[in-house]
């Protein structure tokens, strides 16, 4: 998360713990019935719908307005997008107002959101639930894939569409790197690290990459993801984090700095890393770094390689606030997402983005499939194949665990002390 | 001249004042107000009454002496640099014949440009892989970025004081003028029919008569680089970090319990600054209102 | 005692000759003043004695010094200004005592000093006061005692008296008076009213435009003008026009004698740039002072001439009135009663003492002084020669 | 923060007469060090220039290999975020600059001419706002302005920038007042013209370009709020330096440049301006509006 991260997560508590009391029983909107779809598409005709999401990539921003915009415009609703510094200021704006009694009606009709950010509003029972399985277009989703079914540990039941999906994954420069050095798991890139000293660093946590890194190197060290998929175990996290933090200690003095500074999100490293200070950053699109050559932010010789022994693949949602003034035009929204065409046009990097499919591809029509195959063949190796993807694919830790790790890292790296 | 008039007189002063004061009373006195009341707990998650962990909390924690050392080193440094350097420049200026008016404009440009932009700046300059170190690596002089000195999220923070000189250096010189050309002239002409060398003018006249004007700068300058917040995240160390870094980091903590802490700093920066303030308070708002101390001397 | 020599000073701003070619002579323990309008160069010329200024070109020797190239500081040379520039962060004894700090005084020694300098100028007591918290009279004072304090071969004053109010000039004069006697000072006062100069200085330099239009003794300035520009400079207000030829001029009054002694040379005999080329004879005009001119008692053969009153003005002492003689306004000043008495019309007559008289060149087209002759009584412009 | 008009002082002092050096020529190394002093100055717009014209400009490259306007086109696009965040910040600016004068003018007249008990303690009080630190009163006033509604919006961000804006503005304004000849407005008065005549044809010609400059700052300090903007604003009120912010976190260094650029040019454009108002050349300082 950039800076100003999770700024007004501070509020989520405080002021749930207060509106709940504050607000009149709870007579947050109510969701159309999805049932009567065409009911849906009449109520939500003429409506501005309010979509909240992270703003910082102009090529994100520019598919959704130039791709979204026409089509909702064709069932009479006018999307106005709304750029975040951080998803944690809409989470606060929505929070914000529920504890200041606001209870319909909001500011916010849709929000870009996964993981902590899903976590606190679920916590404030701030989202509506139990309408995504009903889309028309939620029959494209395999439902069953824990990856879709569960978000960062946390159950999905219906209060978040997918959008897309994402994978972790190293970028190196094979014109500094050859591709036989290349780690396959988290020790050899600890040798790695050891043989290019000053060459190697990683986002200072909370920052998002910064954590599933650390998150990633603690599976591989409490014998992989399995021991974590049915909660968080403070015994067996004290014993991996003691083992991680002692290794990222023996570590620091070969990192970039010596270890004593990080950069403070993926932007900086990908900055440090395409100015040749370090040689590798990471990426979270399926379809690979297409886009930022494209774009200039990564030279040309850059490639995605993942470890043998896993990267998280976790999916990214639209989720539907409780007083939210357009709810059936935000589902509008959430299955017009899921159209084949509209997901294919996502994957391609030419479009922008590159971000992996929501939809699973079984599901799909003939013509459609083709489409998507053909075009992740053109990918070259600018993108890891699909199956190499799925092959390596973890689930998403748990909150408690990436918490744990975020609050450690900053006593222990940052502050340099002893872990309490 | 009745009581009567005189009572009417003071009240129109009070309503004249009242805007002002209301505006600047409620909103930021009530914002000072909910800083303290949740620094101590209240208001807050914490459901228990008023406590001062969150204070003890600080002056257990070994990183937040570290971040209040950062802090004032560089708020010193970048203060007193900016000083001499300003009135440097301003003495500069003044010796300048043709072109000094285009001069003083150029060198004010950047005042009204924000920080965060002479922070995105600086970065693309001096940063490892920035325009400077790429001349040294095309002249050969440089073979890799880490080559070039590390300035940036250094532990001595120097990028961080770079961009603040480049912006409060015009200030203090712009300052140092504006009190010089109120008849800075003429003192030393005065003083060099009294025998007095070019140093000697120097420091019993050009000197003491900046002294008031330019302190109540330094004043807004120090409150300044002591409490900003978005130059030290793009330039500054990461750890020790300064204590607007801190204050926001702790603020976005997962562990709620960190919050009445990030509290707690910020009204430990705001006792900093209000400090300093009350030490130069006379000069500072001589300063802004303009009418420096000198313009007696011209009566 | 240092007297001063300024040889050929010339000063250029840019394309403005603010000085041209000034020679003076100040002698030593005496004062000098540099008299004429604003922007006649005479602060510049001062700021040259001072060293606060480079001469474009020509010498400033102190005695035999030759001081053109030695800096303000090291000259001696010290300078009060208009504005009395005080330090306004230093109280007034430490204001005196700021030259003698310059030189390394000790700190007690100088405070005696400037106590001493203070009391001498009228304002013992007030050592610790702040400028602000003066008068412009005690202000003007302290800035007198800082420059005094350093007994300087040279002292510069720089209209000192200009910001003062009327009836504190006096008292300054007075001081300045007393302290330049008591010290013998060479001083140069620059100021634009010529009472205070004729008061302050036993030498004047009148400067007009950039150049020295006349010097010497104020007396000449007053009886003997060079020329008709120094005279309206200094209120003679009686110009009339006429011819002379040897010791006689043709005048719309008829003629009149004039006294011997070359028109326009000072009486001291100094000679005067303004007007080495008056021939003895050609076109001139008669100069009679409103103090010198007297009402007939027939008591006299000076010549006399009469006229009508045009209007009077009582002036507690003396009473003022202009009479019109054949075309000409003629102002007299005199306590008589007759004059007091004598109402707009009434006819009177003027006696013109030769002694009173006095010639200056006169060019043709200089008539500009002459108030346009009233068209309804006066004759043709200039009166013929009867 | 203190109003200088050097032209005034120039046109003051007779004949142009530099302090040391021959008759209005400067000495060589004086120009060297101003010349030198100015290029330091402006170095720092020169990587965010290239930058922004470029595609790839990756270390070791000084000119850039690639030279591209992509980054201006998106920055630039019609349509684009950075229109709609230059038109929000300069409404929040402009009205932050109305509303501050309104409160200012009485109260700087009050403080610029009148002496009355308990004026330092007042401007002490007008003048804390401007120093505490925006972190520390931004979470603080988030919370007022939510009870009061009005977070999340740009009427909210108005309210919050007036804190640190209306002081600059009412001591600024106090200095003109203080420096202006009010007695003219008796003058004008004895001359026949009632109160509000006086008002507004002396007066007003007084105080005008000064007003003018107290309403710039306020405006400025509008201008560059990141803090106080983000928390009050919720996400939802995107000015330029939330834009700015949010692009840097994006990674794509030709568009940061290039909007950071875009953001400073109009200040420096407002500079020019007003030293032309005020009389050819006169300079105002924006004590670094923050």
């Amino acid at each position: 998360m950039p800076p100003l991260t999770r700024a007004l997560l501070l509020l989520s508590a405080a002021l749930v713990v207060t509106a709940c009391a504050a607000a009149d029983a709870g007579d947050a909107g109510t969701l159309p019935d999805t049932s009567r779809w065409d009911e849906v598409l009449a109520e939500a005709e003429g409506a501005t719908l309010d979509l909240h999401m992270w703003g910082g990539s102009t090529e994100i921003n520019r598919f959704v307005d130039e791709v979204y915009g026409p089509r909702l415009a064709e069932l009479g609703i006018t999307l106005r997008r709304v750029p975040l510094a951080d998803t944690a200021d809409a989470v606060n704006a929505v929070l914000g107002e529920l504890e200041a009694g606001r209870s319909s009606d909001g500011s916010i009709d849709v929000i870009w959101i996964n993981g902590e950010n899903h976590a606190t509003m679920r916590q404030a029972e701030a989202l509506h639930t139990g309408w995504a399985e009903s889309l028309p277009n939620a029959a494209l989703v395999d439902w069953r894939d824990p990856a879709v079914a569960f978000d960062a540990g946390i159950p999905v039941e219906g209060a978040e569409s997918p959008w897309g999906s994402a994978q972790f994954q190293f970028v190196y420069d094979t014109a500094r790197t050859d591709a036989a050095e290349l780690p396959a798991s988290y020790a050899q890139l600890a040798d790695w690290i050891r043989d290019n000293p000053g060459r190697f660093t990683y986002p200072a946590p909370p920052a998002f990459h910064g954590t599933r890194f650390l998150t990633q190197w603690l599976y591989e060290l409490s014998g992989g993801a399995e021991a974590w998929v049915d909660g968080f175990d403070e015994d067996a996290y004290e014993a991996a984090a003691a083992r991680l933090f002692a290794l990222l200690e023996e570590l620091r003095p070969h990192l970039w700095r010596d270890g004593a500074t990080y950069p403070n999100d993926i932007a900086d490293l990908d900055r440090l890393f395409a100015n040749g200070e370090v040689d590798m950053t990471f990426t979270q699109l399926p379809a690979g770094i297409g886009a930022n050559v494209e774009a200039g932010t990564l030279p040309d010789s850059a490639r995605p390689f993942v470890l043998d022994t896993g990267t998280i693949g976790d999916h990214h949602y639209l989720g539907i606030p409780v007083n939210a003034a357009e709810p059936a035009a935000a589902m509008v929204l959430a299955d017009l997402v899921l159209d084949p065409d509209l997901q294919t046009a996502k994957l391609d990097p030419a479009n922008g983005w590159g971000d992996g499919l929501a939809i699973d591809v079984g599901r799909l029509a003939d013509h459609d499939r083709a489409a998507i195959d053909a075009l992740t063949a053109g990918f070259g190796d600018l993108a890891l194949p699909p199956e190499r993807l799925a092959a390596v694919r973890l689930p998403d830790a748990p909150p408690e665990l990436t918490d744990a790790l975020d609050r450690d890292w900053e006593r222990v790296v940052r502050q340099q002390r002893p872990r309490s | 001249m009745s009581a009567r008039w005189h009572a009417h007189e003071g009240v129109r002063t009070w309503v004249a004042l009242s805007p002002a004061l209301l505006l600047v009373g409620v909103l930021f006195g009530g914002a000072v107000v909910m800083a303290l009341l949740r620094s101590i707990g209240l208001l807050g998650i914490g459901e228990g009454g008023p406590s001062l962990a969150a204070y003890r909390q600080l002056v257990t924690d070994p990183g937040f002496a570290r971040s209040l050392g950062l802090t004032l080193y560089v708020a010193v440094v970048s203060t007193s640099l900016s000083v001499v350097l300003g009135i440097g420049a301003a003495l500069l200026l003044r010796r300048l014949g043709a072109g000094r008016r285009f001069a003083t404009t150029m060198f004010q440009l950047n005042l009204p440009v924000p920080h965060v932009i002479g922070a995105v700046a600086i970065l693309a300059l001096v940063g490892q892989s920035g325009l400077l170190s790429r001349l040294g690596a095309q002249t050969g002089l440089l073979d890799e970025p880490a080559a070039f000195p590390a300035i940036t999220f250094d532990p001595w923070a120097i990028a961080v004081i770079l961009q603040y000189l480049w912006k409060e250096v015009p200030f203090i010189g712009i300052v140092a003028l504006a009190i010089l050309a109120a008849g800075g002239d003429d003192l030393e002409e005065a003083a060099r029919t009294l025998g007095a060398s070019a140093w000697q003018r120097l420091r019993h006249v050009t000197l003491p008569l900046l002294l008031p004007g330019v302190l109540s700068a330094a004043v807004i300058v120090f409150a300044f680089t002591f409490g900003t917040f978005e130059v030290p995240l793009l330039l500054g160390p990461s750890a020790p970090t300064v204590l607007p870094v801190l204050a926001h980091r702790r603020y976005t903590d997962v562990d709620l319990a960190a919050r009445p802490e990030a509290m707690a700093i910020s009204v430990v920066i705001t006792v900093v600054v209000v400090l300093v303030v009350l030490l130069g308070a006379a000069g500072a708002r001589r300063a802004i209102r303009g009418d420096a101390a000198v313009t007696e001397a011209g009566g | 005692m240092t007297d001063i020599h300024l040889d050929g000073l010339t000063r250029r701003f840019g394309d403005v000759l603010a000085l041209d070619d000034l020679h003076l002579d100040v002698a030593g323990g005496s004062i000098t003043a540099l008299l004429g309008p604003s922007g006649c160069g005479k602060t510049t010329a001062l700021q040259l004695v001072a060293g606060l200024l480079r001469p474009t070109s020509g010498r400033v020797r102190f005695g035999d010094r030759d001081v053109t190239e030695v800096a303000a500081e090291r000259r001696g040379a010290v300078m009060v200004f208009q504005d009395h520039r005080l330090f306004p962060y230093l109280t007034a004894g430490d204001n005196v005592a700021f030259g003698l700090r310059m030189r390394g005084v000790a700190r007690r020694e100088r405070r005696r000093t400037a106590a001493a300098a203070l009391e001498r100028v009228g304002l013992e007591g007030l050592a610790g006061r702040r400028p602000a918290e003066l008068s412009s009279g005690q202000r003007q004072r302290v800035a007198l005692a800082r420059a005094l304090v350093l007994e300087p071969e040279v002292l510069l004053l720089d209209e000192p008296l200009a910001n003062l109010d009327a009836h504190l000039r006096a008292g300054m004069r007075e001081l300045i008076l007393d302290l330049q006697r008591d010290r013998e000072l060479t001083m140069v006062v620059v100021t634009h009213d010529q009472e205070e100069a004729v008061v302050l200085a036993g030498d004047i330099a009148l400067l007009f435009d950039g150049r020295l239009h006349q010097h010497g003794a104020p007396r000449t300035f007053f009886e003997r003008p060079a020329t008709a520009r120094t005279a309206r400079f200094f209120g003679t207000t009686n110009l009339v026009p006429g011819h002379r030829s040897g010791r006689q001029v043709r005048t719309p009054l008829g003629v009149l004698h004039v006294p011997d002694g070359a028109p326009g040379s000072g009486a001291d005999g100094t000679p005067d740039h303004g007007s080495d080329s008056i021939p003895g004879a050609g076109a001139v005009w008669v100069l009679v002072r409103p103090e010198r001119l007297r009402v007939d008692r027939g008591d006299t053969d000076h010549p006399r001439v009469t006229g009508r009153v045009l209007h009077s003005t009582y002036l507690g002492t003396r009473t003022r009135a202009e009479v019109e003689v054949a075309g000409v306004r003629l102002t007299v000043d005199a306590s008589d009663d007759a004059l007091a008495d004598a109402g707009p019309g009434t006819s009177l007559t003027l006696v013109l003492p030769p002694a009173a008289l006095w010639t200056v060149p006169r060019a043709d087209d200089d008539g500009q002084w002459l108030p346009a002759p009233h068209p309804a009584t006066s004759t043709a412009g200039t009166a013929e020669p009867t | 923060m203190t109003v200088v008009t050097p032209a005034a002082t120039d046109a003051a002092r007779p004949a142009p007469r530099p302090a040391t050096g021959g008759p209005g020529a400067t000495s060589r190394p004086v120009a060297l060090a101003v010349v030198l002093l100015l290029a330091l100055l402006l170095l720092p717009f020169v990587p965010l220039v290239l930058a922004s014209f470029a595609q790839g400009y990756f270390y070791p490259q000084v000119l850039p290999e690639r030279w591209s306007l992509r980054a201006w086109q998106v920055v630039l696009a019609p349509d684009g975020a950075t229109w709609a965040a230059l038109r929000d910040t300069v409404t929040i600016a402009v009205s932050v600059a109305v509303l501050s004068l309104v409160v200012a003018v009485p109260a700087g007249r009050v403080l610029g001419t009148r002496r009355f008990r308990g004026r330092r303690a007042v401007e002490l009080v007008l003048l804390t706002p401007v120093l505490v630190p925006a972190i520390a009163v931004a979470i603080g006033l988030h919370v007022v302005l939510l009870r009061l509604g009005l977070a999340g919006g740009i009427p909210g961000v108005v309210l919050v920038h007036l804190v640190p804006a209306t002081p600059y503005v009412v001591l600024l304004t106090a200095g003109v007042f203080a420096n202006a000849e009010l007695e003219l407005e008796q003058q004008a008065r004895s001359l026949g013209a009632s109160w509000w005549q006086a008002q507004r044809h002396v007066t007003w010609r007084l105080v005008a370009p000064g007003l003018a400059v107290a309403g710039l700052f306020g405006f400025l300090v509008s201008w560059g709020q990141y803090v106080l903007t983000l928390v009050v604003g919720g996400g939802r009120v995107v000015t330029l330096p939330i834009l700015l912010f949010a692009t840097a976190s994006g990674g794509d260094t030709a568009i940061t440049a290039a909007t950071a650029l875009f953001h400073a040019l109009p200040a420096l454009v407002l500079l020019v301006l007003t030293s032309r108002i005020l009389g050819g050349g006169a300079l105002t300082t924006f004590g670094g509006a923050r």
